[in-house]
């Protein structure tokens, strides 16, 4: 059986966690797990105002899909939807979004736990930081832990 | 003749966000292209003062530093991703 | 700092993940990530008709309450809340819901995850299966899988 | 006097979800407990048949069959758990 196609998109407007969950489950009865990554745009104790996403348009969509046809089957998932804001963003608000659907409980967390890091990594995007009183505009460094985070599934 | 894309501080340094260039002949691997592009003025040279840390993509896909740019449409130039 | 509060319950009802998510998550702006965890009744290639899900009221709580409690002090998490149905459940229906919120995505992941892992070998539930035709109506086998789980958080 | 109550196939084959027992002084610890219930009929013998799968909480905590039984207000027996 062939791996399902994932549900992949790059856009400025909010994405809909419920609806992107009904859209991967609804009317399905082989579906036993599904793991939902929501990551959020934190203020760091209010010194952070908003982020700005930059992304490589086509590019980004075209990793995000080549990353997640790797977990798809890697773990054998039953479905497998990734969203990835670009603009503005304030705090408290959604920047990416992954599902991740299996039959069982391992599966569904190891494929959204897979496809963060692999975004993390080697998705187009890049993250300004507008701080609170207007003085810095200053570019997320990269981290070293998103590297390692990517090794531990070689 | 090749369009080169820019992406987050590598587009702020350059000042431009993307330019078609012509490449003289014996520019053949993106490590010989960020040596060209740092000889083009000192906007180039800040933005790609560090080329190892500068990633590459052609055609949209993550290259090494030491591929061919034959053949390539659109080479894209960028610092480590910070996405997600 | 102390822990947060575990969200915690055992209901026969259905419940809204999206509500659970937003009690969890909304006005806060410490947050950068969230897991959910579904785990929901698949029909075994069309073999089952029901669960019915037996639980072992007040323990079944008092369990969960002290899983929840190991993972949000284990993981510093910001947030957790975990719920459980009993009685009888249908193909493609809901199960058990966790919801795991911290300031960074490997937390967020490990605290969901521990907490199933958990959930399956130490909270008081049993499963009944009803087979299509009727005919037999078996307890599920605990796993060795399950137990094997549980042992990778030691 | 102990209450004791039971769970999916430990409470299907002994026929009933809980009971108060009167237990013998010399009952002192679970494994005591198991092996003196499978002495009060068939049914118990059939649901206690591999003493070691049950599982067992006192007053609603998880306990080794090691455990003494003094103080228990409730003692639950039933099988491994299957939830999740």
């Amino acid at each position: 059986m062939s791996a399902p196609t994932p549900t992949i998109r790059v856009q400025a407007e909010d994405f809909d966690l419920p609806s992107e969950l009904l859209a991967l489950t609804k009317g399905r009865h082989d579906i036993g797990a599904v793991v939902t990554f929501s990551g959020l745009c934190r203020d760091e104790q209010g010194a952070l105002s908003a982020l700005e996403l930059e992304h490589y348009p086509g590019m980004a969509e075209a990793e995000m899909t080549r990353i997640a046809s790797l977990a798809l089957e890697r773990f054998s998932l039953l479905g497998l939807t990734a969203v990835h804001r670009y603009g503005k963003i304030m705090p408290g608000e959604n920047i990416v979004l992954v599902i991740a659907a299996a039959p069982h409980r391992q599966a569904a967390f190891d494929g959204a736990n897979f496809v963060m890091d692999f975004l993390k990594t080697s998705a187009p995007f890049w993250k300004k930081e507008h701080a609170v009183d207007g003085s810095a505009r200053d570019w997320v460094s990269a981290k070293d832990a998103d590297d390692q985070a990517q090794e531990k599934w070689r | 003749m090749a369009k080169l894309v820019y992406f987050a501080w590598v587009r702020e340094r350059i000042g431009k966000s993307e330019e078609e260039l012509d490449l003289p002949a014996q520019v053949t691997t993106v490590r010989d292209l960020l040596d060209h592009l740092k000889t083009l003025g000192e906007e180039y040279e800040h933005a790609l003062q560090y080329p190892e840390v500068i990633r590459v993509a052609i055609n949209q896909e993550h290259v090494e530093h030491s591929e061919t740019i034959a053949g390539a449409r659109e080479i894209g130039l960028f610092p480590p991703m910070t996405g997600g």
